[in-house]
Parts: C-alpha cells; structure tokens; sequence
C-alpha cells in the first residue's frame, strides 16, 4: 500500500488543512485510494469548492420550475400541457485543449449523458466556443486553426453520429484564448413531468448495475486535471485524454430511456467527472443511503487495474442504474436487447457508506454524504474593482468607415459561421425551422408539439472591461435574440469560464460577473436551472478574458410568430427599435480597426431593453414584422448588412441613421444596447410606429429594403455605398479562406 | 523509394471501431477472435534519398496524432 | 401502403420518416428490428439514415449483415418496393441490392445543407409524381456521400435509365459547384435494374413540412404510395 | 496467431484524404513527395488454426468492399 508522503497528497491537490478534515472524517487516516476519492470529489469540478458561494447568489425559482439547479444532474423547466424541458451547458477545456477532436467530442456526450439521465430524450444541443486568433503564418495562429478545426469536427462526429441537432451556438477568436480554447456545450431534452427521473440511491436492498463501456485506464483523474491550470507539464499527462463513442451512447440512450420508461428504475446517475466515485457517493447522499459496490464486478476493458484505476476512471458512455428489487431480469433483458455491457455491482444499504470492496478486501469506506457534500468552501480573496478609463473619443481618429464594414465583416468573431453550422446535422429530428444563421435558433419538438427558441451568448470583450456590465449584457443579449424570433425567454443556463480563482483579479471577475447575472436573470424573469464552472483558464501568457456564456430557452406559442433576421420582400420599411446610440467604448469596431480593448461596455438600462424586447415581442404577434435582427458586435451597420446578406437570396437596403454624433463610425459601428432592426410591409410601417411609440419605446423608420445589389447609407452627413457582393464575400469567405486556403 | 507509415491507436486508448469490428467478425464466424484494433497505413511514392528525419517528423506531426496513436515508419527501397 | 421502417443500432432517422409516413394519407409506418428475421408483412421497405453501427469499417458494412437485411434481400427479390436514404443507401450497396459505392465526400467534411436535385426520369414507382427534368430541393447530411461506380457500370445505370436523381445549381445544371460531395456524374440517386429498388443520399423525409422550407420531398412518398395504389386497384 | 489485414483505396477511386495529407507533406518541407495513398489496417488476435479460407471471406466480405478498396492479409505465426 502506498505511504501518503506530504509529496503524493499534494499532488493529489488536497491541501493540509483538506487533510486534517479528511482524517477527522475518517476518524483515521485514509488509505492511497481514498485519497484518490477525495481528490477528485474534492476537486474544483466537482465540489465547486471555489465558487459555491458566489453561485448561490442566482435566482433558482419560478412558477414554472419543477427541479431547481443543483438538486440533480440539470434543472427541469415547465412548458405546459404536461411536458417539460432539461437543458444544461458543461465545459471541456482543458480536455479539448490537449486533443480539440476527442475533447470537444467527449464533452457533447457527457452533457447529453446529463439531459438524459433525467429521463429526457436529448433534442437539440448548441456550442458556444472561443480560439486564439486563426489569422497569420505563426505557429501559434496555425495551432489556434488546428484547435478550432479538430474542435468543430468532434463536436460534428459525436453530435451527428448519435443523431442529436446541433441547430446554434457561437465561436468568437481572441488573443486571451491562445493556447487556452473555451468549448462550452448545450443540451437540451423533453420529458413529461411524470418522468423526471432521480439520481437518488433509493430502496435499502436495492441491487446497483452498471451498464455501458467497459472501464479502462482512459481519463484518469480528469476531473482533477480540469482542475489545474494548464501547464507543459500537465500537456504531458496525455493518458488522461478520451476517446468517445458516440455509437455505445446512443445505444445507452435508447436503453437508458427503455430502462427509465419500464418502471423498474429507483435511481440512475450517470458517469461523468470522476466516473464511479461520483456516481457513487452522490447517489446514496441523495438518498440517504449507502452504497456498496464490488470492483472485480466492473466490466473492465483492461486487465490488472487497481482499485484507485477503477474507481477514478473517466471512461465514456457509462452508466449507474439503482434497480427495484425484483426487476433484475427485465432490466438485464433491455442491456441485453441494446447489446451493451452490464453488471450488477453492489447494493444499496442504510449504513451511509460508500463502501468499495474488491472482492473481501474492503479498498474504500467513506461517509457518503460528508464525501458528497461536506467538501470545504472557500471564500476567496477578491481584488477592488477598478474600471478602466472611459473610451477618448478624441484620441481615437475616426477610420475610413467605407473600408471600416467589409473589414467588420471579415472579422473571424463577426463573419459567418456557416463553414462551421454545415459540418454539423442541424436539420435530423424535423426540429430546425429557423436554421443556424439567425439570431437564435427555432426548434419544434415534434413530440410534445411544442417550439423552442434558444440561444447562446457572451461578449467577453464587454466582461474584461467590466465584468458585471458585461454579464448583464450576456443574459440581455440572449434574451434579445429569443425576442427577435418571437420568443418568450424561460430560462438561462450558464458557463462561467475564469482563470485561477486564488488570484484576488480573477476572483474579483468571478464575483462581479455572478452577481451580474443574477441581477439580469432577476429582471427578465429567467431563474437559472444549472450550469457549470471552469476555472484555472491559464495559459502561459495569463488569464483568458472573463466568459460567463449564458444559454437562454423561450417558447414560441404560435407557429405565425416565428421570425427570422433577414430581409424579405423589395419595398419594405426598415425601422430601427431603440435609439440610433453613441457607445464604442470595447466595441469591435475599436477591437478590430484600432486594434485595442479598450473603454467601458456600453450601459444596459434594464427597463428600455425590456421594452424594447416585449415591444418586438407584440408587434412581432400582431403579424406586422417581416424579419427582426439584433444590433450586437459591429453595431447597426454591421446588423443591416446581415439583414441584406443573411436571406436565402440578398436585398439591398437604403437608410439613413438619424446622427447622435458628428462622427460617422460612432452612428455605424457603436454597440449601444436594447436595438433592434426590424424590415415591415410598407403599408404596416406606421402601425408599427405607433404601436411602439405608444408603448414608450424609442423607434424611428430608418429606410427602404431595395431590389439594389447594395447598401446605401446615409450617416452623420456622409453617406456610404456599399456592393453586397464585396460585403457578402468579406463575410463569408472570411473562414473558409482562413480554414482551407 | 517509399515510405509506409502504418498509425495504431495506442494500447491504453479505446478503439471503439475495434470493439465493433470485433463483434462483426464473431457473428461472421469467428467466435474466436481476440482482440481488434484498427489503425491506418499511408504510403507514400518519394524521391530517392529522401531524408528519414523528416520523414519521421512527418509521420510524428502530421500523419498521426500523438496523443492517442503510435506510428511505424518503413521505408522501401526500390 | 404499409411501411416498414428498418432500425439498426445506430439509426436515427428512422423516427423521423414513422413521423413523416404516418402522417401521410394512404401511408402507415412500423418499426421493424434489426434483430428480427421477418419485415412483419408490409408494402414496402424502408432503410432509413443515421450511423448504423458508428459507421465503422464502412458505411452501412456491418448492417449489411443484420439477420434483417435477409429478409429485405427477399422481400426485393420478390419485387417489393425498398427506399435507401443516406446510411439507408449505403447499407443496400454494400448489401449488393444497389450497384456502386459510397466514399467520403470530396470536401472531407461532413455537409448539412438544402440542395437542388434533378429528377431525370419519372418512370419509376419512386417518381412517377414527378415530371421529368423537375428541380427538387431536399437536404442532404452526410460526410460520405460521394457516390462512385467504375465506368462499366456507370454506361449501364445511364443506358437503363437507373439515375432517378442529380446533384444540380439553381439552375439546373448538373455543374461542379452543384455537387456537393463529388458523387461521379452528379449522381444523387439510383434504382437496381428490376426498378423496386431505390437508394439516395438526400433526405426526403426532412422536406416534408412547409416549416422546414420544403415539401419536395413529399412527392418521392407519394410517388411510392400512389403507385401501390394503382396495383391495388389493378 | 495474429492477422493483418490491409485495405487500400483502389487507384481509380478518388482518395481526397491521400491528396490531402500530400499537401500537407509538401507544406511540410517534403515538396518531391509523390503520390501518397491512405489506406486502413486490421489487426486480427487469433486462436491458433483459425481456417484461412474463413479469414480471406472475412476480409473480402466485411473488412474490405471490392468495388472500391483490394486487400492484402498477411498471416503472423508467433
Ligand atoms: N458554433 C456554432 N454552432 C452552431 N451555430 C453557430 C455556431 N456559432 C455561430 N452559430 C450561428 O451563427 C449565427 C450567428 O451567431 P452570432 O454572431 O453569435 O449571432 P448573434 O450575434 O446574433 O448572437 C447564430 O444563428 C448562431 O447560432
Ligand atoms: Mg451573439
């Protein structure tokens, strides 16, 4: 048995003050494998241990709530005539940062094995993913296009293969990301609310089986690993990389449902970060039980493994299934209808154990719960907030504005995703009806005969300025592209992605962006039903930019109201809800023509962007509006260009945007909040006027959409020409050309 | 001359078209068959005296992924 | 028309075509396993796409083998009408019931888009509801959909008229840039020699709703049903 | 015993990922390489005797499609 020297237990990341409360749990000290456990279970990814405090702070409740963040593997939201939506969004980071093919593509089949645990049949995921810059010759910009590459082509491998939509998402490129790719993945499922299934270890005496991938050596202590900031060295602990199989998971998937729908199911806990260990002592905390299991029972895929291997495994596709006794034989028929490994390898009992035998040797025996849930808390120290100077407009020349758009436009963050969205099946399960493209995406679900509209949004710019600001922003965003479908928000999940939380500046970032949101989901009513945290993104070069990634879900009550971003008929009028705005302070017009960070977020004032939104909302349910675009990255001008492009076939547009500036880049490319551009039928053009004006929302009629290739516009006394054909190339091209020269 | 770079998923990493293959073979008659493990072979036609160096870092950084696979690199005279 | 829609381990669009079937008049769709030996009496077959088995080896090479694929042999021997879409099409080539192959596509991504196809002949039982020559926008999803036969075969299928469908642009021309993954002369679609067989690469069941963009392919289905009718009736 | 089974692309058949990987090679610094082919290799753990002719149908039937692909196996007695 190996001795713990103060050397292993560091290495295990456990500190000495973890120690000391691990022996007095013990009451002894633990053994090489119990270490192992706590280790993982006390790791940043699976106690949150650094950020529980500041996630309590989220407003978790609502009237269509029916299970709230945390209490199991994702929240469960209502959505009327008995049905119900599970949606969450994980990271995997470090993992994609190793191998971006197998990262990328393990982490959508974890959180796929999150959705439907809960009993729900998966139907649509999104990703919202970040690079180092993929523009240039350097080494480095050419690792950021491999990253990006083997990034979307395993998130494609696994998503289509197992036959889940991936119908949206986002990718922005920045400089804080080299070395350090962000890939947040979403998934969303339907359930009855009769299904909802528990990862509770319920029924003294009730058998525990296994069942998926035989366990092997792959992934060890990957939970600690994302655990750690990323460093030559941990590049070398390769071992700990997956390899996914997204044809055992949709077998799993199937069975799992089977299994759930038969009645013969007291609990089921998947196997995610550290693998059985989790799914262990998690379930019988739940049910206030304890579990015994037996490792030699463990379909293993290689032989002489030890305890601490098997217990700390992070083998994919696999999962826990606590069975009513009695229900053995038509459990073990549905394995064996899906072809899949299984074993039953324990027992619940009502000692509150987690009890791992291998075979009479007894390798674990830990108190369930305080394994679970007493892992320590930690407040950490926080920085003062200091924001940066506001933007000096004057020390900022204005750039030639008609070279200024197209060069938007080719911006890798701002420029089409379609290279991307087309590697991937949106269109399986008959759900897409507003495509990838738009500004959040449309899905019905045939089987509850409902449509959703979600989205993913964070402008990690505007959080590096100000954390708080930018937060609010990512939730009013998100609810701003959901508004532009004619959608009503529900819900949020989030994806905070930070650097090394035991640095006082990052921790700072950590606080203001959580409260941030809170508050924001307060105002648009959209408590968060779960998330998840990723810390110590660090490469060499520093701290990634703050990214709290927010993924919002709303309804659509009527298939009339669904809405998409592009122009559609010659002759329509072209009215710009909100005002015409002056704020370029961390726009991307000062990002990507001045080549800076520079300036304060613009400012979100809660009670016009809800006006705004629900002013859309009922003008868009009245049957007046053609299409409805949100101005975000690139402004106003950036907005109109991809109303023109955007559509199956281009239309130009003539406008004139009323000056709140002297300066023709502030009118076209500022990012003032609470905009949206809307194109209506001529003759509607005035209802929809006074229709907004009468509900206190600023909005004026900005032009005309044209049969024109071009567009026209007139700003702060100079007026622009623009040939879509050269705006359309800037921004589709951008990419492909980059990926595939 | 040429070059034969034959890339095998590593020992330790799973080979799920492997298992599957595995499987396959049983039902086609082979009960007996062990383990399967697929991997690819690239073969290269090169100019003579090409230097196996770079074909060693060829094989290494471009050829297979060294993360999860191992290469062997054989050169054929001829 | 009964259908029997076949599910392999892997399929996952075989719920999507049930849904699109029943709902069509004169249609009704099952499940049949892949496991089971007997396609349970029905009209015709259908072999839907998804990944039977991951896709590994080949395409479609390990379903071939599934105790269910004796029984479609069969059921096509006997003239029973059998539609391939996508993995569907792969597994009735590597089954034999369709000549040529499917390799991966030019590009080396897999494509999700809407595509424009040529109907090149309304004589066959899976587009006589279609005139000759009408464009079709279906979508296709694949990462392996480039369809290659040797030149021998090739003069056969044009000599017997088996190319039901190509890849075309907007304008109908079977140019390069309209086909999408290099499929030899554009092909997107064929039928054996007998005519009951039928496979292609894009997915008609997905455009069979105006809220998905498209109801072309509605008209492959009824071309199907329609003629059951007529045999019926006959 | 073990088998190896190795399935190359058939030279009339496209084979977009070998002209690819070329490419690369070139970018890489090898700009004489030739042609380069990329192909799959099946690793067979076998019971001793397992009957030849059974291993040659496998490999023609499952492992490998003859319309677009000829395989080789090779027999490793240890
Ligand atoms: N990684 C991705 N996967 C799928 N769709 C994506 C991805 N990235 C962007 N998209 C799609 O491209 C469109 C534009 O994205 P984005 O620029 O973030 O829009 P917005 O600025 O309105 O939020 C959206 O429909 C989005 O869903
Ligand atoms: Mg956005």
């Amino acid at each position: 048995m190996t001795e713990l020297t103060p050397e292993i237990i560091a290495k295990h990341g456990i500190t000495p003050d973890e120690f000391e409360r691990i022996r007095e749990i013990l009451g002894r000290d633990p053994n090489f494998t119990e270490l192992g456990v706590f280790s993982v279970m006390w790791s940043e990814h699976c106690s949150y241990k650094n950020s529980k405090l500041e996630l309590k702070k989220f407003p978790t409740t609502g009237p269509r709530v029916l299970v709230k963040a945390g209490e199991e593997n994702a929240g469960v939201i209502d959505i009327g005539d008995g049905w119900a939506i599970a949606f969450k969004m994980e990271s995997h980071n470090h993992p994609s940062a190793v191998e971006p093919f197998q990262g990328a593509a393990t982490g959508v089949g974890g959180i796929i094995r999150d959705i439907f645990t809960m009993g729900a049949r998966p139907v649509f995921s999104m990703n919202a993913l970040r690079f180092g810059d993929i523009r240039g010759d350097s080494t480095e910009a050419r690792t950021n296009r491999r990253l990006f590459a083997g990034v979307v082509a395993g998130i494609a491998h696994y998503g289509n293969c197992i036959g889940i939509p991936t119908i949206g998402g986002e990718v922005y490129f920045d400089d804080s990301y080299a070395g350090n790719p962000l890939v947040n993945v979403f998934c969303l499922g339907i359930l009855r609310h009769e299904q909802i299934a528990r990862g509770a270890a319920s029924g003294i005496g009730n058998p525990v089986f296994y069942v998926g991938a035989e366990t092997g050596r792959d992934g060890l202590a990957g939970a600690a690993f994302a655990s750690r900031e990323l460093t030559e060295e941990s590049k070398q602990d390769r071992p700990a990389v997956q390899v996914g199989d997204p044809f055992r998971e949709k077998l799993l998937l199937e069975a799992c449902l089977e299994l759930l729908a038969s009645g013969c199911v007291a609990g089921i806990q998947d196997m995610g970060a550290a693998g059985l260990t989790c799914s262990t002592c998690e379930t019988a905390s739940r049910g206030g039980t304890g579990v015994e299991i037996d490792v030699n029972l463990v379909p293993k895929r290689e032989s002489g493994m030890t305890p601490y291997e098997i217990l700390l495994s992070e083998s994919q596709e696999r999962m826990l299934v606590i069975v009513k006794k009695g229900e053995e034989a038509h459990v073990r028929a549905i394995f064996e209808k899906w072809d899949l490994p299984y074993a039953e390898v324990g027992i619940v009992n009502d000692d509150g154990m987690m009890r791992v035998r291998e075979g009479d040797v007894v390798a674990v025996e830990i108190p369930a719960r305080k394994l679970a849930d007493d892992a320590p808390l930690y407040a950490r120290e926080a920085a003062p907030k200091v924001l940066p100077p506001a933007l000096d407009l004057d020390a900022l020349p204005e750039a030639d504005c008609h070279a200024a758009l197209p060069a938007l436009l080719a911006h890798p963050s701002i420029a089409s995703k379609a290279w991307v969205w087309r590697q991937y099946d949106h269109m399986v399960r008959l759900g897409a009806t507003v495509l990838p493209g738009s500004d959040a995406a449309v899905f019905i679900v045939r089987e509850a005969n409902k449509i959703l509209a979600a989205s993913t949004d964070c402008n990690a710019i505007y959080c590096r300025q100000d954390p708080r600001e930018g937060a609010r922003i990512a939730v009013a965003e998100a609810a701003r592209n959901i508004a532009c479908t004619g959608a009503i928000p529900l819900a949020v999940t989030d994806n905070l992605n930070f650097g090394n939380p035991h640095k006082p500046e990052n921790f700072l970032q950590i606080r203001e962006a959580v409260e941030g949101l809170a508050e924001a989901c307060e105002r648009f009513g959209t408590p968060v039903t779960g998330g998840n945290v990723s810390l110590y993104n660090e490469s060499p070069a520093g701290a990634i930019d703050p990214t709290p990634t927010v993924g919002m879900v709303g309804i659509v009550e009527d298939p009339a109201h669904i809405t998409t971003q592009f122009f559609k008929t010659v002759g329509d009028a072209i009215i710009l809800v909100g005002e015409a705005g002056d704020e370029l302070g961390a726009s991307h017009y000062v990002l990507a023509i001045h080549g800076k960070k520079a300036g304060l977020p613009p400012k979100l004032d809660y009670d016009r962007e809800l006006a705004v939104q629900e002013g859309v909302r009922v003008a868009i349910r009245s049957g007046l509006v053609q299409s409805a675009h949100d101005c975000s990255e690139g402004g106003l001008a950036v907005a109109l260009a991809e109303s023109c492009m955007s559509g199956p076939s281009p239309l130009g547009a003539r406008v004139e945007i009323p000056s709140t500036s002297t300066r023709a880049d502030v009118a076209l490319f500022n990012e003032s909040q609470s905009r949206i551009l809307l194109s209506v039928e001529a003759a509607k053009a005035d209802a929809v006027l006074a229709l907004l004006h009468q509900r206190g929302v600023p909005v004026c009629r900005l032009g005309t959409v044209t049969s024109g290739a071009q567009l026209e516009v007139g700003a702060a006394g100079q007026s622009f020409v623009w040939p879509l054909d050269e705006l359309r190339k800037a921004w589709t091209s951008a990419i492909p050309d980059l990926m595939e020269p | 001359m040429k070059a034969l770079v034959t890339v095998m998923p590593k020992p330790s990493v799973l080979d799920p078209q492997g298992a599957a293959a595995a499987e396959a073979i049983r039902h086609h008659g082979l009960e007996k068959v062990g383990r399967v493990r697929i991997g690819k072979v690239i073969e290269l036609e090169l100019p003579d005296g090409a230097p196996e160096a770079l074909l060693h870092e060829i094989s290494r950084d471009l050829l297979s992924n060294p993360v999860i696979e191992d290469y062997e690199l054989e050169i054929v005279e001829k | 028309m009964k259908f029997s829609v076949l599910q392999f381990p892997g399929s996952n669009c075989d719920q999507d075509c049930v849904h699109v079937l029943n709902a069509m008049p004169g249609a009704s769709a099952n499940f049949v396993w892949h496991k089971d030996s007997s396609l349970g009496g029905c009209d015709a077959v259908v072999v839907p796409g998804g990944f039977s088995y991951g896709d590994y080896l080949r395409c479609g090479a390990i379903a071939r083998f599934s105790p269910i694929m004796q029984a479609v042999k069969e059921f096509a021997a006997s003239g029973g009408p059998v539609i391939g879409i996508c993995n569907g099409f792969q597994i009735l080539c590597e089954s034999g019931l369709l000549p040529g192959a499917l390799v991966r596509n030019r590009g080396l991504h897999f494509i999700c888009e809407h595509v424009w196809l040529r109907v090149e002949s309304s004589d066959s039982q899976f587009t006589n509801a279609i005139p000759t020559g009408r464009l079709l926008n279906i979508p296709i999803a694949h990462g392996e959909g480039c369809y290659f036969a040797d030149d021998a075969t090739l003069e056969r299928l044009n000599q017997n008229g088996q190319i039901l469908l190509r890849y075309t642009d907007a304008e109908g021309v079977d140019s390069e840039s309209g086909n999408p993954n290099g499929s030899r002369e554009n092909i997107a679609g064929i039928r054996n020699e007998a005519g009951n067989v039928f496979g292609l690469m894009p997915h008609p069941e997905r455009a069979c709703d105006p809220l998905l963009g498209s109801t072309d392919g509605l008209l492959i289905f009824e071309s199907m049903i329609g003629q059951a009718a007529e045999v019926a009736a006959a």
